[in-house]
């Protein structure tokens, strides 16, 4: 007999969860340890290393920290998910799960269901879609403000990445919104108004302590997710000359357009790494509020 | 023995899309013929193709990955500058190891100027049979030479007539007077059509004897060669930079707004062809010019030559781990003989590897023959090494470099720096 | 409520709303366009009203056995994913194992790195040694592996919001724990599963390189991959079929988008709770 | 104090709420608004405050109009059903929350917040959380944090429902001399009618957004203006036994009951008399309703008796030591004076 | 029927929840358990069911040890608080619920539901889904679903605490009535003393993992054997106040009164007395306890009085009409053998 809920049971509770665990294990860890070994090696696709990759040991690692480009990439990857996934999604994803929070009828089904179709279409199909509309020529944004020939993913790449992703990813941050707004009590609320609060001060006061929870899970999914996102090499390759070339795309350029998987592998787990920090960071924040109970 | 063998065709070509001619060519001629031939002599052998739709990168990655496990199809379409480094790999093994002495007694060898076997050579042994070849010219749009009070037909001899041609087509309102190609948007291209002609229009290859070219004099001139046009106002920088900067350059070309284009006989056939072309130039025969690449300044071109040109193209080989290595070169030379190689021309005009095939076809096209006649004899190819992509991504990187106003200087010392990283050493690099 | 200011807030905030409709609804004008333009561009455009391209895109060999292709890895990678994410998000909600959390969170990590491109080398022989190459099966498992870990993620917070009494009522009454989950806690959470579906059939629907290197036959490539064929010799996008074949591979998706959120609405539980 | 005028509530979905409602409140009254569950009372209580924004009529404070005015600018406060105190905040930042919205200053509000806590026992409190405290603290907690910013009027939902039942009563004794010393207007909401009977200066029963009655405790209990108002008042449930007028005589299940006076022949009427009222006589009586006796239940001090009839269910109070046996059977006889004959619903006179 | 031997419960945190308990109930006995929030009335009922693991101990019923069986397996019934319905099934199927386990064939198990639901008056919502029915008719299904299987047990968890104060009276003599016609076992859970009183054969009262008391609900009421009991018990709180014995006479609150036999000198007792039984005087009386009249509770037929002596609240209960005016003074004369004295915490005599 066993004490939880529903009578599982350790072992039955293993046999639910092994299916799964086998499929994980079989697919991601074990071909995540594989890439592990090959981080320490110059394995490459081609040429005479692929025949005959040699340990290279932390070889790749002191490579990649000493590469300008790596830092370069770190850094415009870090701007990427500050602006994308922290700024425009999860703040654009937060304002209309406030906004539309006590809203029904069909404005919010027409403006949810625009923002969950940029969510599920395609990433092939949007990336046409995005350069079409940034086109420097004949581009739907140009055509609307008025400014022909300006180049949009040239002059602003991070920029146009940033707000692409925003508009890619909001979808999933309003959702987790509107679900844990509605976890916040009304009456919550009502006693700040009463006691003559503004809405900011609703925000401070109410809502956002009591939704840390949501906000901690929806920053660590979204920076995870953005972190390893590839969609924006589709609009600008990473260019113009590497100026939006964030992580994920630094590591394709060098695995599969210079074949350098070894060195590929290496920097996969260097991004590890940083989600790792950022994962602990996140954690940490939560056990603070944990000390607080609610 | 031999009752049921399957031997299996693969090319980044497919019906419906990408090359699609060539995927119909082996699906509607290579395949019918050559399991004909083989019933006749009595062999059961059933060929399958393998169509691919994807960029480069990714059907290089394909193919390596199924070699390097020993599997992938018996027949396989490489781009020439693989060979080298999918041979050091140990994926690919010479011709006459796996197809025997039929390698050696095949008629076409004949037929392929020694020049263009080249493509398939690494190390001097044979991987490959080359599918074709091209070479790389000057087009100019006569129309705008005329209103730009420019001679014609024009054949620059050096550097200087090019931007003196430019300088006075900047004169014409909306026209972008030279495009050659640059920076990294471009890939393979900014090598292909810009650095690497220009670079031997200095003298200099960029692999010769064992070392490759570093932040000599000859890079620099190439450099500044980009410099005098993108900061002279004489090129489109932006264009440069545009992830779709090369098919935009096709359509502004064909459009009449760029005066001078480096471009291959692709762009000719494929391009600007009045009928199947992607930017099709109804006038085109009227209206685009062609003339040879010079040389910096006469005579300063490799080999002492005053015009230059850089050629590549596609090569055929064998799967090392073939069950049937013998039928697969039956196959594979099969699809090289000369109906073969004219099949696919499917009455197109290309440069074929095929001497005898060329003579036929390309006779009414001037340009091809131009390029057949007066353009392959001065031509030169690329080191098919593994860590030529990387040398050819850091030769884009500096001319984007200069694109976006880097002085020369730094952008060829950059450069070096990257080229000694790459190729293991300053021991590896020349200057 | 001060009326005025009430007012004032309502104008306002429709005018935000309206503002981001427009911001989404903008790049996905093309797609309502060049289809059904007889000379496409990259501009939206009123349409030169044709249907001539969803003819020419009828003809490729490929195109629409292709959608059917991401139907099923689509399909099979989502009802896999969700059986099996929502039995051990039951398990690991239910029963307390130590180290759960941490688990988790390297799963999760781990998920987003050997997606990337680093890992193709070890999946492809992987997928060799298992002769999962060139099946729909190899795509699926592949898949799945790396969606896994946050569909459990997701899926345990639906299930810790579950209230238990439900379960113990079950029990008292003699369900055995499969019961259970088949009786009680799937229709419970039914909204959460088909969230998860659907956001896992909209990640393998998008999904380009693994499938390219994993299958040989393009019989049985997914409409990603053909989408990547449809361009021409000079690797130019062929914006007429492309446009139109966009159209037919999104509409999939856009249905089962309809389906599910007039069936389930979507919903998300969510918050890092302990 | 308070005065409400035609005040009515639809909402989106169409539910009328409150039905043009009237309704004056006294300074310093202690106000119930009691009714079943979905009658508009917290509806009504949420207009007051400015939580709700009326579709129509008015609402005053104070002698202003306050109709349009946002709830921060009405000088009330509230405590909610579930108290609403501030999870990350501890008690002592809880009850001075509102004063520091009116940007007081920070030593002011500290003083101050230490001297309510002080008045509802609570400064051995003011450093934990709201989850480390039990109900009944919580409860004082939220009206430290309603007090302390010295409102006008005062505004309870339920306050005490969510308490277990010992502390209830506790808690009931203390609102009650809070507000006495206080002498604040008090609106007070609950559906338990020995609540508002027990704290209330006046009553109002509402029924589906309007008000049934309003009245003094004494006359809500004694003289219960509908028969809705008469089965939702007294702590065991009223009889009402549906009967006849003949004769100048009730006909109500099974027994004759002298009629008061001016009622028509042969109407329908209810009779109604509660158990409190009821005597139990284990002899046939001519006014009284037969019956066996079929569950006793232990009030404590006395039981409750049901009696089931051949068609009516009648209830009755008997002291301690009177309980008769399960299954025999008993007559149920109304007390003179005290029990309420309705016709249409409405109080008729009493007999 | 049901015997609880030596039962521990000690929860990972440490929290001992049932601290070696004992309980027997008879067959057919309608059972309650009452104490405070956090007593262990939950977990012990659990336990019972088989859903939590005693950390000690044995639990019996109908004489087999099933200590170690499954819940599924122990042919009990519970419903919860939050009556547990399951909300994607329609009442007959969440009324069947029990019989689709025990794999009964689909038309027996819906004649049963039905017949089931025509007994609980359920029939016309058969249909319906859980979220579509009111309070007291979920409670209801839950009932419903709970008889549906005809266990040998009943365990109800605070069935009634969900319902709003009307409903609550009639569903308890509704359940009252249910369970002395099924006559199946019945385990009460509540900490509403009034439901425990009026609804149970007998009456466990509990605190902190402990029984304080088993008894009779007249046994409980009329001399509890705490003064925790005491406190607990009465539908207003027992006036418990501390005094001394001295020359046989006991000094409560500036009140002389007779003092039972055999109290030791000079010790401290507690002085018990309900409200109900102490009367209020006009005039100074040397037995009663001086105070000020603080506080007025109008408890429909009778009221609430509490005064406030220099330093002790006394409460007492007035007849309707004998209610006097705040402020002034009175004496609460505690009514002749009903007061109960406490020494050391448990009562040592009436007087
Ligand atoms: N925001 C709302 N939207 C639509 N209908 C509502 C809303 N709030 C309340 N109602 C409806 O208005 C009516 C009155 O609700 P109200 O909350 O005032 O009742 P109440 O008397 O407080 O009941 P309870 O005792 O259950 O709290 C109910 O029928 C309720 O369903
Ligand atoms: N799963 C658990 N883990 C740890 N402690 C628990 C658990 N369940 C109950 N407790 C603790 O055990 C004690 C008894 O709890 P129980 O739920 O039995 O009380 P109860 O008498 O039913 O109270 P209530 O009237 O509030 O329902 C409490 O102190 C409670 O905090
Ligand atoms: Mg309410
Ligand atoms: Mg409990």
């Amino acid at each position: 007999m066993s004490t939880d809920a529903a009578g599982l049971g350790r072992g039955r509770a293993v046999a639910f969860a092994l299916p799964a665990l086998v499929l994980i294990g079989t697919f991601l860890i074990f071909p995540a340890i594989w890439t592990i070994y090959l981080g320490l090696t110059d394995y490459r696709l081609t040429g005479a290393a692929a025949a005959d990759p040699r340990l290279v040991g932390a070889g790749n690692y002191a490579t990649a920290l000493g590469d300008e480009r790596f830092r370069d990439s770190v850094w415009l990857t870090a701007q990427f998910v500050l602006g994308s996934a922290i700024i425009g999604q999860a703040g654009l994803g937060f304002a209309l799960a406030w906004i539309m929070r006590d809203r029904r009828g069909p404005v919010r089904r027409v403006v949810e269901a625009l923002v969950l179709l940029s969510w599920i279409l395609p990433g092939s199909v949007v990336a046409f879609l995005w350069i079409a509309l940034l086109d420097r020529d004949g581009g739907t944004l140009n055509a609307l403000l008025g400014t022909p020939g300006a180049a949009w993913l040239l002059d602003h790449p991070m920029l146009s990445i940033i707000v692409f992703n925003t508009w890619r990813g909001t979808a999933f941050s309003m959702m987790l919104y509107s679900a844990a707004l509605e976890n916040v009590p009304p009456s919550h609320l009502e006693t700040a108004r009463l006691a003559g609060a503004s809405a900011l001060q609703q925000l401070r006061d109410v809502v956002l302590p009591r939704i840390k929870g949501h906000v901690l899970t929806n920053v660590l999914l979204t920076s995870l997710w953005t972190f390893n996102d590839f969609t924006p090499f589709l609009i600008t390759a990473g260019g113009p000359e590497g100026r939006s070339e964030i992580l994920p795309v630094y590591v394709y350029n060098v695995a599969l357009r210079d074949g350098r998987l070894g060195f590929g592998a290496a920097v996969s787990l260097l991004i590890l790494a940083i989600n790792l920090v950022f994962a602990l960071a996140y954690l940490r924040l939560l056990r603070d509020r944990r000390e607080v109970p609610g | 023995g031999e009752e049921g063998i399957t031997l299996t065709i693969t090319a980044n070509a497919i019906s419906g899309g990408k090359n699609a001619a060539g995927a119909e060519w082996i699906k509607q001629w290579v395949i019918p013929r050559f399991e004909a031939a083989q019933k006749a002599a009595g062999h059961e052998v059933r060929v399958l193709f393998q169509p691919n739709g994807v960029g480069d990168e990714q059907y290089k990655t394909k193919v390596a990955l199924d070699l390097k496990s020993r599997t992938g199809a018996d027949v396989i379409d490489l781009d020439g500058i693989w060979v080298g480094e999918f041979a050091q790999a140990g994926y690919l093994k010479p011709l006459t190891e796996l197809g025997g002495t039929a390698v050696e007694t095949w008629e076409g060898w004949k037929q392929i100027p020694q020049a263009v076997q080249g493509l398939g050579i690494f190390e001097g042994k044979k991987y490959g049979l080359p599918q074709g070849t091209d070479g790389r010219v000057l087009y100019y749009n006569r129309e705008l030479f005329g209103r730009a009070g420019l001679p014609e037909p024009w054949q620059p001899r050096s550097w200087q007539e090019i931007l003196d041609a430019g300088a006075a087509l900047k004169r014409l309102p909306g026209v972008t007077p030279i495009q050659i190609n640059a920076g990294t948007a471009m890939g393979e291209a900014t090598t292909m059509q810009g650095a690497l002609p220009l670079l031997a229009g200095t003298g200099t290859e960029i692999y010769t004897g064992g070392r490759w070219a570093g932040s000599s004099q000859a890079v620099k001139d190439v450099l500044e060669f980009y410099r005098q046009i993108y900061s002279g106002g004489l090129g489109d920088p932006k264009l440069q930079q545009e992830a779709k900067g090369r098919d935009k350059s096709f359509a502004e070309f064909a459009d009449g707004r760029i005066g001078i284009l480096a471009e291959g006989d692709y762009f000719w056939r494929s391009v600007i062809d009045p009928k199947t072309g992607v930017a099709p130039m109804a006038e085109r025969d009227r209206v685009v010019g062609y003339a040879r690449i010079p040389a910096r300044r006469p005579g300063a071109g490799v080999r002492g030559q005053d015009f230059v040109s850089l050629s590549g193209g596609a090569v055929r080989v064998l799967n090392p781990f073939s069950k049937h290595p013998r039928q697969a070169w039956e196959l594979l030379s099969f699809m090289h003989s000369a109906e073969a190689v004219k099949a696919e021309l499917a009455g197109a005009a290309r440069v074929t590897s095929r001497s005898d095939v060329n003579a036929e076809v390309l006779a009414a096209d001037p340009m091809l023959r131009f390029v057949s006649e007066e353009i392959l004899p001065i031509t030169v190819y690329r080191p098919g090494l593994a860590v030529y992509p990387q040398v050819s991504a850091a030769l884009q990187e500096a001319t984007a470099d200069i694109v976006s106003g880097r002085p020369v200087q730094e952008a060829a010392a950059a450069y070096r720096a990257k080229v000694e990283g790459l190729v293991g050493g300053s021991g590896n690099v020349a200057d | 409520m001060n009326l005025v200011g009430h007012v004032l807030g309502r104008i306002a905030s429709a005018v935000l709303l309206a503002v981001v409709a427009a911001f989404f609804a903008l790049p996905m004008l093309w797609l309502a366009s060049a289809p059904f333009d007889a000379h496409p561009s990259i501009t939206v455009s009123l349409p030169e009203f044709t249907l001539d391209n969803f003819r020419a895109i009828l003809d490729n060999p490929y195109a629409l056995g292709s959608i059917g292709n991401s139907i099923i890895q689509a399909g099979g990678a989502a009802a896999l994913v969700v059986v099996l994410a929502a039995l051990a998000a039951y398990a690991l909600s239910r029963v307390r194992v130590p180290g759960r959390d941490a688990l988790l969170y390297v799963l999760l990590l781990m998920s987003s790195v050997v997606t990337g491109t680093a890992a193709m080398v070890p999946i492809f022989e992987l997928a060799s040694r298992l002769d999962l190459v060139d099946t729909h099966l190899g795509v699926v498992l592949t898949v799945s592996g790396g969606l896994l870990p946050a569909a459990i993620f997701i899926l345990k917070d639906f299930m810790d919001a579950t209230p238990t009494s439900y379960e113990e009522s079950a029990r008292v009454f003699g369900a055995s724990p499969l019961q259970i989950l088949r009786h009680i806690v799937v229709p419970t959470v039914r909204p959460g599963l088909a969230t998860i579906a659907v956001w896992a059939v909209a990640n393998v629907w998008g999904g380009f390189l693994l499938q390219y290197i994993l299958l040989r036959d393009p019989g049985k490539s997914p409409g990603s991959v053909v989408l990547y064929t449809l361009y021409t010799e000079g690797g130019q996008p062929d914006l007429s079929l492309i446009s139109t074949f966009s159209l037919l591979y999104s509409l999939p998706v856009v249905l089962m988008y309809l389906f599910v959120s007039s069936r389930y609405g979507f919903r998300f539980h969510g918050g890092i709770k302990r | 104090m308070i005065s409400v005028h035609g005040l009515t509530k639809v909402f989106p979905g169409g539910v009328r709420a409150l039905d043009s409602l009237d309704l004056d409140i006294g300074e310093g009254e202690f106000f119930a608004l009691l009714g079943p569950s979905g009658c508009g009372k917290t509806t009504l209580l949420r207009s007051i405050a400015g939580l709700e924004t009326p579709t129509s009529g008015r609402i005053g404070i104070g002698g202003t109009d306050v109709t349009a005015l946002a709830p921060g600018r009405r000088d009330v406060a509230m405590v909610f059903q579930d108290y609403a105190l501030f999870p990350h905040m501890d008690v002592a930042a809880n009850i001075a929350y509102p004063l520091r919205i009116k940007k007081t200053p920070r030593a002011r509000r500290e003083a101050r917040a230490a001297e309510v806590a002080d008045r509802l026992s609570l400064t051995g409190l003011l450093g934990r959380r709201p989850g480390q405290l039990s109900g009944g603290q919580q409860q004082r907690v939220a009206l430290a944090r309603a007090i302390a910013c010295r409102p006008r009027v005062f505004l309870f939902d339920e306050p005490l429902s969510n308490l277990d039942a010992r502390l209830r009563l506790e808690a009931r004794t203390f609102l009650k001399r809070l507000q006495d010393e206080l002498g604040v207007t008090t609106v007070f909401v609950t559906h338990d009618q020995g609540e508002a009977l027990a704290l209330a200066h006046r009553i109002a029963v509402m029924d589906a957004g309007r008000i049934a009655q309003i009245g003094t405790p004494a006359e809500i209990f004694h003289r219960p203006a509908t028969t809705f108002v008469a089965s939702f008042i007294g702590s065991t449930p009223m009889n009402l036994l549906p009967g006849t007028v003949g004769d100048g005589v009730l006909h109500v299940a099974g027994a004759a009951l002298p009629a008061p006076g001016d009622l028509p022949e042969g109407e329908p009427i209810v009779y109604g008399v509660r158990p409190e009222y009821t005597d139990l006589s284990a002899t046939r009586r001519e006014d009284g309703f037969p019956g066996e006796v079929a569950v006793l239940e232990n009030l404590g001090t006395a039981s409750l008796v049901t009696l089931q009839g051949p068609d009516h269910l009648v209830q009755a109070v008997v002291g301690e030591g009177h309980e008769p046996a399960v299954g025999t059977a008993a007559w149920a006889v109304p007390r003179r004076g005290r029990a309420l004959v309705y016709h249409d619903g409405r109080l008729a006179g009493q007999a």
